[in-house]
């Protein structure tokens, strides 16, 4: 059970979340630009790295905010959150390994 | 023969207290404070079970967790358990226990013929045999194999106890409540902290309850009390005995099993909560869980009356038992002694001591001197004499790391082995919580590494085995523990102990036997619950399996429900030495939760039958249930899926219903589609980015119908959306989906679009929703709101108007999803039911008819609308639904509108919504029916889509279909098939919208 | 330090290995019996422990029971034997070693039925194949439905399956309870159960026995086994692959292919690949061995939980995959306990027996919910992942259309819907539907 | 302005079974509220109309003379007045607020509100949900939105020991069940 600190409501547990996956992957601003290859990319392809990774939460049960955390995902350890549109936190050479 | 092992005096048992208890069928009387395993063992009974695999005798081994072999069948009927531990079991009136997996008796076990061909039954042999002739391995081999699985039984019918969880937020939480746990419960207690101490034993004290040791010039017993009493006596303490911390996982959440009611007797424990699981959130955890004894390893070890030196030392001081009256011992290190010298004052025989070292001295081996007891250095056991008890051994001096006897054998007669092979800390939830062990070579055992969260550790399970060390790292931890969440805190000044000193351990992994391990007939167990040997270890290794894991799957060592606590140290040092490898190299295998293992009624606590997953239900469900109507479950909602009247089946009434809303007038409660408010100047923008239609030029006052697709564009949730205001728009969703449509909604707005000005609010409850339908329905409306202008001009299709409705502020919606005229009749939502009544009422004249979800779709399948999840299931785009009249061609971009010119998306033959027709007009076909063009084609026959919706339809008087068919929307009037398992059923394709394809019905 | 007294020099002698092609010693009961009077001290090694050679044709990442039957047809079926699987621990440790061994064919999509029907035929005919008692036990799979939509769903399984080939049947709640008297089929249940799809010929086997059968047979016939070999980096020259670097050094190979399960993406990305898939935990838990109660399997994606017994007594359950990415092996608790509630209402019998162990393993899961078993944009570079929590069932058939991309540098027909283009495409093979619990 | 008429939750049926410390309250006015709270204009309108303050720190509860507001999220209040006021209130709202970008939701029936009382009012929600109510972390004008059992919920603490969950109309018969079957270890004894 995730303990995830909600940037408005503090730490909740896991279950008042709702998943979102990878962070930062903004929606294409002209879709009908894209080629099929780089459309399928933005819709399926992941990094789904080993280690510190840049995911998104919402706080469906509670203030239903989405937010960003790095998370490491072989400890489970939550490394930082911060708020959509913020730009990831520097976690230093060894912590932010990989984002 | 009762009592006949108790020892005169002492111990904590209450000897006023006599409790009667039966195992096996035999009565017995046991004392206040007794396990089940130290009564059985004050009534001379060892021999508890058999083992596994060869059914050999077994007795108890240890005296708490760590017991490998004693399991039994507790209590009888609703309330029987399979293979609980005798050695945790407190005794209660009444008690009685059998043993397990024994057929006809313990005594005698017919599957004790298995030990003759112990020699095939090697590890691994399974994978190696039973493959010939193929079909017997079904037929015969599995069944025979089956049959003699598992242990103990199941109860056949349900547990009438109830569980239930708990959640706990501490500072600090203490595992184990022995010395060193005690003593930081006590320094982080005094801080003023939040202090949580468990112990899975029935009271606290740890091992501190078997040991005679002084503390502050105390009896342990008085400072064990004493700490305890101040402990209570603190305001946010919170105490739980009974209670075993079974899993450590991430971010310091750990679950804790309270065993409430299972020492009392049966019938003092009727409506009260029988098994908690604590769910524990801990800024600090301070671990003090002590550690488990090592059994040693040589020929025939698991004679019942060989135990752990440490249980026959709890047995005797704390039980008040004498486990056996003559004792031999044998050891590796001090501990030994100090039970031969407990042991020998409450007036057993030692035999000999056995030690394993060649050289030992010390407080403990003079003071067995002093007593006269016979003391062999560097001896050990070579042999066994005894089947269902131990009757003598056969020693030797042996000289260690060769098999070399240096003596002859002597016998040795006695009635009790009581050994220790040293200690293994217990790292088990150290572990869980993802720590990596070290090896102390020099107390041969594995300690916690570096914490991982924030944790800390305290006592034997750090390899600090005196108790002054206990006493001290506990208040240390403690202390620091509750300093680190914001306390002040400080340790308490050292108390001083009285205990002996302890002298070094020297590893001894394996004695063999007079022949080498795995021949003749001795066997070296390692796991005494899975039957695993010395040689099965060197026989996995010689077949090539030589990782730890490969060894404990190959031989199934640590597998069972001790989950290895005796057996897993053993097996990995024999390992060890077998590769040349060093201990610490050959690694453990992983820990896992459970600690021990925890009952599956209180892992699902109270979230059972209607609380397992919440029922939703509407403000007029009441009605629906007095009504007598058959409900169906969407998603958590309860909906009426008809209402059948006396002797009327389902067709029956849906016929009725259906006919009603075609001819006269129905009424539907629609209160759970999901209603979302969305308000901000750019709602109407944001409302043409979600849907595939474009809604900025919706007027106010009016309606759409939307599609919501994914962005890979597959429809994922329809459903209707009025223009309250220029900037404020009503959306519906549909049942099972309001809750991750508004999810959806808020994650376009909050992480894409967030320059957007739009609210989104879920107001699905405030409202409640009475749809009447049919061609009377105007009537019905007229009586309910005299004020309401109703003709079409002014209230027109897809239009809506607030007003008073039966007297309540309501928002009533010209919208239809049977084809006929429709009012949907918005109030707020605990006024639903008044509403309903109102409708009924006013439409009784009408023959009013209330329909169910099943009529409902009926209705819709005749006009062709579709049901999001029945017509599509996530592979279905608007256009294949023919619906690409909705998917707007000028909007620049929605979500899902690139993905409809991939090569796939676009094929003109995809799978296409159709109506279908049988060729029998009362022929209806299964729904999930697969067609097929050629109905001849051999199997794998192609297949061209598949029936999405069928029903009979009353108001045609043929049955309808829905289909998805491959091309279809190009194959009108085509003839196409449904194979099923008994005949195969023509249709035709036809277009999907059978019932008033103009739509004149719309305005009533 | 010191060590057992046991013998460490004979460690020597009682491994001796095997020469590389030197037949296996046959297994049967009367080998065994024969081992028995030399109190088994002559058994061989089930596979040998070689050193890396510098060069292979074909170097397989991931000693998993698919990695190794990739490696067993290639030898055996396209004669392709100069072959390493290179594992970075113990082999079999992945997912092989800790799913909960559903075995069954009866999938909704023609690709999907294909395949597995396809592998499930090699079952059937596994132990014998690989001389190796991989138990397979087809006692049943019932897939039960709680609502009308599942009722649908289910139906229109049935129906797709009869037509493939493949055996399939459906109960209703009476149906249910003959072929499995301890489930609770009580209408007033919250979900109660309307029926269930069965397809006799599904089952279990023995996780284990599968990786160590294909390990043993994949060595008999030539292939080197190398565990503790940790791939570090994928070597290339252009647009070629040209071989992997590794714990051990580095090592040439001709083809290289991945099969590394929850590790797809870590791997793929070394050369310079991106994947459809995310890594999810997937939790599994066994109770304490009881005498048997249940003989079949019982999946139910409603009230999400499946459930055996395995031929040790162990009731061994799961659900599904945390809702989070993780590489951990492990889960969260919440999902343990509402999967035991719904187990209960099921099976309220089972509310005493007690979970004895729980674990958790790594799934790729693909959006599509199938696997992807194709070709890769660098030449000789294959990729076999995104089983997801439903590969195991796939081993033989996996590794038998896999060993055919591989060899024949083209994927077979049963394979080829399941390439990485269908991504591109929207060729998606969608298998949530009917696997809501997809085990 | 008359009482609410006819108004019915699936609780209601409850009622009769609820243990001591457990109650449905009558209905009271519930407004949804969304603004921007750095807006000076909109948290003054605000306070004109409703004579509260609305809270900008998170999970925290201002009250009125007229009404309280709890906090659901960084732009969203819950007021809570008399009961049938709602109507009066959400036209002022939307008259004092005009032109903002703000939205105005009468929820009076979308949640109903259970009055959880007494010493073992915080044994029940211990039962029932994960949150820390030790007085330390959670008191009186504390609020949260949560799950109670499985069930979405708004928490409120009045008062020392008394508390008031805000429960959608739907799950108000499973909540309300729960927590009464949590209660019944303590109301027994
Ligand atoms: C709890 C659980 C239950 C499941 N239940 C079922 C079920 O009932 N039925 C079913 O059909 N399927 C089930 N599955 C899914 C199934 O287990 C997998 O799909 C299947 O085992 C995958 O096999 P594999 O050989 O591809 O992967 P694995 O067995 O995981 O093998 C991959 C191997 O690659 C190795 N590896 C990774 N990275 C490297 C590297 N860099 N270098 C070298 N080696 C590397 C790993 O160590 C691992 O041994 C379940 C899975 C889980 C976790
Ligand atoms: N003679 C020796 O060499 C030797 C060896 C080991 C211990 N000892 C003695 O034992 C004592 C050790 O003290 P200690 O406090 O470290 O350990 P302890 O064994 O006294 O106490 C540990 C307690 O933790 C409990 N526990 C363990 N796991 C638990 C779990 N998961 N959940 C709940 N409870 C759990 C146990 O039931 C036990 O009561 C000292 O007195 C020491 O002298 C002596
Ligand atoms: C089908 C199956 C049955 C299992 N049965 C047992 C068992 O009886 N006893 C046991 O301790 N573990 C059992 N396990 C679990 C393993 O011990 C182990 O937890 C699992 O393989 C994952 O490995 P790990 O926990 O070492 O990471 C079983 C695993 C599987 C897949
Ligand atoms: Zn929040």
């Amino acid at each position: 059970m995730l303990y995830i600190d909600c940037p408005w409501c503090g730490k909740r547990n896991e279950t008042e979340f709702h998943y979102g996956g990878e962070a930062h992957i903004a929606r294409p601003e002209d879709p009908s630009a894209l080629s099929d290859e780089q459309w399928a990319d933005f819709l399926f392809m992941r990094k789904n790295l080993k280690g510190p990774y840049a995911e998104r939460w919402c706080h469906s049960n509670g203030c239903r905010r989405w937010f960003n955390v790095i998370r490491n995902t072989v400890s489970h350890e939550i490394l930082a959150v911060y708020k959509m549109g913020e730009t990831p936190p520097d976690l230093g050479p060894k912590k932010g390994e990989g984002v | 023969m009762t009592g006949s092992h108790r020892t005169q005096a002492g111990g904590r048992i209450d000897r006023q207290k006599k409790i009667n208890f039966t195992f096996n069928g035999k009565s017995y009387v046991g004392m206040e404070g007794d396990t089940l395993a130290s009564a059985l063992l004050a009534n001379g009974v060892h021999l508890l079970g058999r083992s596994f695999k060869y059914h050999r005798p077994r007795g108890i081994v240890a005296a708490g967790a760590e017991e490998p072999n004693s399991m039994v069948q507790l209590g009888e009927g609703a309330v029987t358990e399979p293979n609980i531990r005798a050695t945790q079991i407190s005794l209660y009136e009444g008690l009685s226990a059998s043993s397990v997996n024994v057929w006809p008796s313990v005594e005698f076990d017919v599957s004790a013929m298995n030990g003759l061909f112990a020699k095939i039954f090697t590890a691994g042999f399974y994978n190696k045999t039973f493959m010939w002739p193929r079909d017997m391995w079904i037929k015969l081999y599995e069944p025979v194999i089956r049959r003699a699985a598992g242990w103990g039984k199941a109860p056949t019918t349900s547990d009438p106890d109830i569980y239930d969880h708990m959640h706990l937020t501490v500072d600090v939480m203490v595992v184990g409540g022995g010395p060193a746990g005690l003593s930081a419960a006590l320094a982080a207690g005094r801080s003023g902290a939040r202090v949580l101490l468990i112990d899975e034993q029935s009271e606290f004290g740890g091992s501190l309850l078997s040991l005679n040791r002084q503390i502050d010039g105390k009896n342990a017993a008085e400072w064990i009390s004493e700490t305890v009493s101040e402990l209570a006596g603190m305001e946010d303490v919170t105490l739980l005995n009974r209670s075993i911390a079974f899993g450590y996982y991430d971010q310091n959440y750990l679950c804790v099993l309270e065993q409430r009611t299972d020492h009392l007797p049966q019938a003092m424990r009727k409506g009260k909560v029988r098994q908690r699981v604590w769910h524990i959130r801990a800024i600090e955890v301070v671990l003090a869980t002590g550690a488990h004894e090592r059994p040693l390893v040589f020929a025939n070890n698991d004679r019942p009356g060989i135990m752990l030196a440490g249980a026959v030392q709890t047995y005797v001081n704390r039980y008040g038992v004498l486990p056996g009256r003559k004792m031999v011992i044998f050891t590796n290190n001090d501990a030994g002694y100090e039970t031969a010298i407990d042991a020998k004052a409450a007036g057993a025989n030692i035999a000999a001591i056995l030690d394993a070292r060649e050289e030992a001295d010390g407080e403990l081996i003079e003071a067995a001197k002093a007593l006269g007891i016979r003391i062999l250095p560097g001896y050990a056991i070579t042999g066994v004499e005894g089947g269902k008890r131990v009757k003598a051994v056969e020693v030797r001096k042996i000289q260690k790391g060769a098999k070399v006897y240096t003596s002859a054998p002597e016998r040795i007669a006695c009635d009790l082995v009581a050994m220790s092979g040293g200690w293994s800390p217990v790292v088990h939830l150290f572990s869980q919580s993802q720590g990596k062990l070290h090896y102390r070579e020099e107390e041969v055992c594995f300690v916690p590494g570096t914490p991982v969260q924030k944790q800390s550790f305290a006592g034997a399970l750090n390899g600090s085995f005196s108790l002054s060390a206990c006493l001290e790292e506990g208040a240390k931890a403690g202390a620091e523990a509750a300093t680190k969440t914001g306390f002040t805190a400080k340790a308490a000044n050292a108390l001083k102990v009285d205990e002996p000193a302890m002298g070094r351990i020297e590893p001894f992994w394996i004695v063999p036997g007079a022949r080498p391990v795995g021949e003749g007939g001795a066997k070296h167990f390692v796991d005494l619950q899975n039957d695993t040997t010395a040689a099965d270890i060197e026989l996995a290794v010689r077949e090539g399996f030589e990782s730890v894991e490969h060894v404990k799957r190959y031989t199934l060592t640590g597998f069972g429900t001790d989950q290895g606590k005796t057996s897993n140290i053993n097996a990995l040092a024999i390992l060890s030495g077998i590769l040349d490898k060093p201990i610490p190299k050959v690694g453990t295998t992983t820990f896992r939760p459970p600690y021990t293992p925890v009952s599956y009624g209180a892992l699902a606590g109270r979230n059972l039958g209607d609380w397992s997953d919440p029922v939703r239900i509407t403000s007029i469900h009441d009605w629906h249930v007095a009504s007598g109507a058959e409900f169906e479950n969407v998603g958590q909602w309860k909906r009426p899926w008809y209402f059948p009247k006396a002797g009327e089946d389902m067709h029956a009434a849906t016929n009725r219903e259906c006919l009603a809303v075609r001819n006269g007038v129905g009424v539907l409660d629609a209160s759970t589609l999901g209603k979302i408010d969305i308000r901000g100047k750019d709602a109407a923008e944001f409302l043409n980015r979600i849907y595939t239609n474009a809604f900025a030029k919706l007027g106010v006052g009016r309606v759409r119908y939307g599609l919501m697709c994914h962005e890979d564009g597959m429809v994922f949730d329809d459903g209707t959306t009025a223009r309250l205001a220029e900037d404020r728009f009503l959306m519906t969703t549909t049942t099972g989906n309001a809750a991750v449509v508004l999810d959806w909604l808020e994650e376009y707005l909050q992480t894409e679009w967030p320059e957007l000005q739009v609210y989104c609010t879920s107001v699905t409850e405030q409202w409640a929703t009475v749809s009447i339908a049919g061609p009377m329905a105007g009537k019905v409306m007229a009586k309910l709101a005299p004020e309401m202008n109703l003709s079409n001009d002014d209230f027109p299709f897809l239009s809506f108007k607030e007003g008073t409705v039966a007297g309540l502020k309501a928002r009533v919606f010209r919208i239809s999803f049977t084809g006929e005229l429709t009012y949907e009749i918005n109030v707020p939502w605990a006024q639903g039911r008044a509403l309903w009544e109102a409708v009924m009422e006013a439409g009784a004249e009408f023959d009013i008819t209330p329909y169910g979800t099943e009529s409902m779709h009926i209705l819709r399948a005749e006009k062709g609308f579709i049901i999001v999840g029945q017509e599509t299931d996530g592979t279905t785009t608007p256009q294949d639904l023919g619906m690409g009249w909705i998917v707007s061609k000028k909007k620049p971009d929605f979500i899902g509108k690139r993905s409809y010119s991939r090569m796939d998306t676009s094929r003109t033959d995809r799978k296409q919504l159709v109506g279908l027709m049988t060729d029998n007009p009362s022929e209806v076909l299964p729904e999930g029916a697969q067609l097929v063009f050629d109905k001849n084609a051999p199997r794998p026959m192609p297949m061209v889509g598949h029936v999405t919706s069928s029903y009979y339809s009353a108001a045609l008087g043929h049955s309808i279909a829905l289909a998805l068919v491959k091309g279809g929307h190009s194959k009108m009037g085509e003839t196409i098939h449904a194979p099923l398992l008994d005949k195969t059923v023509t249709a035709r394709i036809v277009d999907p919208v059978f019932y008033d394809k103009e739509g004149e019905k719309l305005n009533g | 330090m010191a060590h057992s007294n046991s013998d460490a020099g004979a460690y020597a002698r009682w491994n001796p290995g095997r020469k590389q092609g030197e037949p296996m010693v046959k297994y049967s009961i009367f080998t065994i019996a024969r081992n028995a009077m030399t109190s088994h001290k002559n058994w061989p090694r089930q596979w040998r422990s070689p050193e890396p050679k510098p060069e292979y044709d074909v170097i397989i990442i991931g000693g998993g029971g698919h990695g190794l039957a990739t490696a067993y047809y290639l030898a055996k079926e396209h004669g392709v034997t100069n072959v390493a699987v290179l594992e970075k621990g113990w082999l079999g440790g992945g997912n092989t070693a800790r799913n909960t061994t559903i075995v069954r064919s009866n999938y909704l999509w023609d690709e999907s039925a294909a395949i597995y029907e396809k592998s499930l035929q090699l079952w059937e005919g596994l132990s014998q194949d690989i001389n190796y008692n991989v138990m397979l036990s087809q006692r049943g799979v019932l897939n039960l439905a709680h609502n009308l939509g599942d009722v649908r769903e289910g139906v229109r399984r049935v129906n797709a399956n009869r037509l493939n080939g493949v055996d399939a049947e459906w109960l209703d709640a009476d149906g249910v309870k003959e072929f499995c008297p301890i489930i609770n089929i009580s209408k007033s249940a919250r979900h109660p159960v309307l029926g269930a799809t069965l397809q006799r010929r599904g089952g279990v086997a023995r996780h284990d026995s599968v990786a160590w059968g294909f390990a043993r047979a994949a060595d008999a016939r030539g292939v080197d086994i190398i565990q503790n070999c940790e791939v570090t980096g994928i070597l290339r020259d252009g647009g070629k692959v040209t071989g992997v670097e590794t714990s051990r050094g580095t090592i040439k190979a001709k083809k290289v292919a991945m099969v590394t399960a929850g590790h797809s993406s870590v791997v793929a990305n070394m050369a310079g690949l991106r994947l459809p898939v995310e890594s999810h935990p997937l939790q599994a838990l066994v109770s304490e061995p009881i005498k048997p109660v249940i003989n079949c399997v019982v999946m139910s994606g409603a009230v999400h939980v499946y459930v055996s017994q395995s031929d040790k007594g162990e009731l061994v359950m799961g659900a599904g995959v945390d809702a989070f990415n993780s590489y951990g092996q492990r889960g969260s608790f919440h999902v343990i306990e509402h999967q035991l509630g719904a187990c209960l209402e099921l099976f309220p019998i089972f509310s005493r027996v007690r979970m004895m162990r729980s674990w958790g393993g790594i799934v790729d899961v693909c959006p599509d919910a199938s696997p992807i078993i194709s070709k890769t944009p660098v030449e000789g570079l294959y990729i076999n992942c995104g089983w997801g929590t439903g590969g195991f069932k796939a081993t033989p058939g996996s590794g038998w259309a896999f060993a055919h991309t591989v060899a024949k540098d083209e994927p077979h027909p049963l394979n080829a819907p399941f390439s990485l283009q269908r991504f591109e495409t929207g060729a998606l093979i969608d298998e949530h539907g009917a696997a809501a619990v997809a085990h | 302005m008359a009482k609410l008429a006819n108004w019915i939750t699936p609780a209601a049926a409850l009622a009769d079974s609820f243990p001591a410390g457990l109650k449905e309250l009558a209905p009271r006015a519930q407004v949804s509220l969304r603004g921007n709270i750095d807006d000076k204009a909109f948290v003054d309108a605000v306070k004109t109309v409703a004579g509260v303050t609305l809270p900008k720190k998170a999970n925290k509860v201002a009250t009125g003379d007229k009404m309280k507001a709890l906090w659901l999220s960084p732009d969203e209040w819950l007021l809570v007045g008399e009961e049938a006021t709602q109507d009066a209130l959400v036209a002022a709202l939307e008259e004092a607020l005009a032109g903002q970008h703000i939205a105005v939701n009468d929820v009076s029936a979308n949640r109903t509100i259970f009055a959880l009382e007494g010493l073992h009012a915080r044994d029940a929600l211990m039962k029932s949900c994960a949150l820390d109510f030790h007085p330390g972390n959670f008191t009186a004008g504390d609020c949260a939105q949560t799950v109670i059992g499985k069930s979405p919920a708004i928490i409120e603490q009045v008062s020392l020991t008394d508390y008031h969950l805000y429960i959608r109309g739907s799950l108000s018969r499973y909540v309300g069940g729960w927590l009464a079957e949590a209660l019944k270890e303590y109301s027994e004894k």
